[in-house]
């Protein structure tokens, strides 16, 4: 075991190529070539003798820095020249260096940025389940007050008819209203006391309180309710022959 | 530390704790005898008398809330927001509420001729009606009426403003 | 509503939303324009003026804060620190995240030169970068884009806030 150099680690090729260029105080926009070339080979080489990893984006680069060289070894054909305009082979490099470097500057400005914000402390707060009602932006839709108003004397209208039509209406009897309930309780939609008694009027609902009891006392049906107040659940009885 | 910058520094450590914080270790964070603390913090409650927030005492230590009044408002808060139209229904229902408000959703339910929960909580949701109390008689049911937003969406100063009722007797006058 | 009223509404609105709250949404809340929110935000800062906790604009909301000068008072209740610092590797991934959103981890990939997926999958772990979708074309790689916590957490008010990406020169313009 020979003695340690601490070597350097860099985030990746261009980090570690920005690194020698500002090393030597070079100016990016006018890369010697041979010389970088010649130093992150350098570098590599040290890493590959300290049993370091060199990763595959580092030797692309490696050869990116090679082809450039001997891009810029070759005489250029005169001829051309006066026709297509000269093409630097380090563009390409320099560009990707430079937008690599103003991200390298704004992670820097990410630290500062992130050191101010953290002497600002904000409330603690705690993460909460619970499930949030909507707010409605625009509650009333696009309805005017005049579309209520008109809406308001067609429902009083309806009213004022069928007011004078329940005069004539004949009334169900308890036992056609026994009926009815057994057919509602059969097709199984309704089956709450709730439902059963529907907004009808008075009448209707002491009739079909009456049914309900009468049909219990009969055994044809049974009624539970889970809890104080709760809502009443009939059920049919099963095995019950029902005559229809 | 003049005592200015002292209620300041409490302030922010009331505030920035993630537990309610006594005087003894707002105290030692500022090496001042708790009684001093105390003080400062009436002073500092003193100074919020007109926010919306206020330093309670709980649990042995203090800890800033929302005002107790503001709690309707703090409920709206992370509620997702939704813009549909209201259906027929729900303005059919709004309609009786608005004209014959208070009343009761068997109320409603006996004008409509159909029942109205859906209609009625869909306007509860939108905060068009409120429950107003609940009527004397069996069962005591809820009456409902309009709110404030009722209003406000509709361009109304106040109920007055509602379009003349038209001259038909209210369903109570109907069987007569 | 009086605008005294409103303005305690707005500080308590904004003290116990668990994120920065936005003009318009104080604003749907309240009712008001959020011109007007700002305006009542103004006049509540010049209110705290002179307490530890301040209202700050970021993410493209408000939150109460304490003041920055306090740090040093707050460090003391030892509170934890809500992340570790982020890796070199993680910042530089996310500098380029924000600027070039959304984009692909290759994309990423090629600006720095090395491969970035673990730097990608803190990031993600973090919640301060989250998936936008996918690329159309070959493979429909994942796109990715900054969330409102990296706002929150870097302080930013909004992407605006970071440096302007200057053009890059071209080599023919160098050399003149």
């Amino acid at each position: 075991m020979g003695y340690l150099v601490r070597l350097e680690v860099y985030e990746g090729p261009f980090d570690l190529l920005l690194n020698l260029i500002e090393r030597d105080q070079i100016d990016i926009l006018d890369i010697p070539i041979a010389k970088i070339a010649q130093e992150y080979l350098a570098y590599l080489k040290q890493m590959q003798e300290r049993d370091l990893v060199v990763s595959g984006d580092f030797l692309v680069i490696a050869a990116t820095l090679l082809r450039i060289k001997s891009t810029m070894l070759l005489p250029r054909n005169p001829e051309f020249e006066e026709v297509s305009e000269f093409e630097d082979p380090r563009e390409e490099l320099i560009a990707q260096l430079l937008e690599y470097k103003f991200y390298k500057e704004v992670a820097q400005t990410l630290v500062d940025r992130n050191q101010q914000a953290t002497a600002m402390y904000p409330r603690l707060h705690y993460e909460s389940n619970e499930k949030k009602l909507p707010i409605y932006t625009n509650p009333v839709g696009d309805s005017s007050i005049h579309q209520l108003a008109s809406l308001y004397q067609q429902v009083l209208h309806v009213v004022k008819e069928s007011a004078h039509v329940h005069e004539v209406q004949r009334r169900i009897s308890l036992s056609e209203c026994m009926q009815e309930l057994r057919v509602r309780l059969i097709a199984g939609h309704e089956t709450t006391f709730t439902q059963l008694v529907g907004a009808r009027d008075r009448y209707h609902t002491i009739v079909t309180f009456l049914a309900i009891l009468e049909l219990v006392k009969k055994r044809e049906i049974i009624i539970i309710q889970h809890q104080d107040f709760g809502e009443i659940y009939l059920e049919l009885i099963q095995d019950q022959e029902v005559v229809l | 530390m003049k005592l200015e910058e002292a209620q300041k520094v409490i302030e922010g450590l009331i505030f920035a704790a993630p537990y309610p914080i006594s005087s003894e270790e707002l105290g030692t964070i500022l090496e001042f005898e708790p009684i001093i603390v105390e003080r400062l913090i009436e002073r500092i409650r003193e100074q919020f008398a007109n926010s919306g927030l206020m330093i309670r005492t709980v649990a042995g230590g203090y800890q800033f809330v929302t005002r107790p009044e503001l709690v309707s408002w703090i409920d709206k808060l992370g509620r997702p927001l939704i813009s549909a139209p209201l259906s027929l229904a729900g303005l059919e229902t709004l309609a009786i509420i608005a004209y014959q408000q208070p009343l009761t959703k068997s109320h409603v339910e006996q004008i409509r001729g159909v029942r109205s929960d859906s209609a009625i909580s869909t306007l509860l949701d939108r905060e068009l009606i409120m429950e107003f109390g609940r009527k004397d008689g069996p069962g005591r049911p809820i009456l409902y009426g309009t709110t404030q937003k009722f209003l406000v969406h509709f361009g109304l100063r106040s109920l007055d403003d509602l379009p003349d009722r038209p001259k038909v007797p209210r369903i109570g006058e109907i069987s007569e």
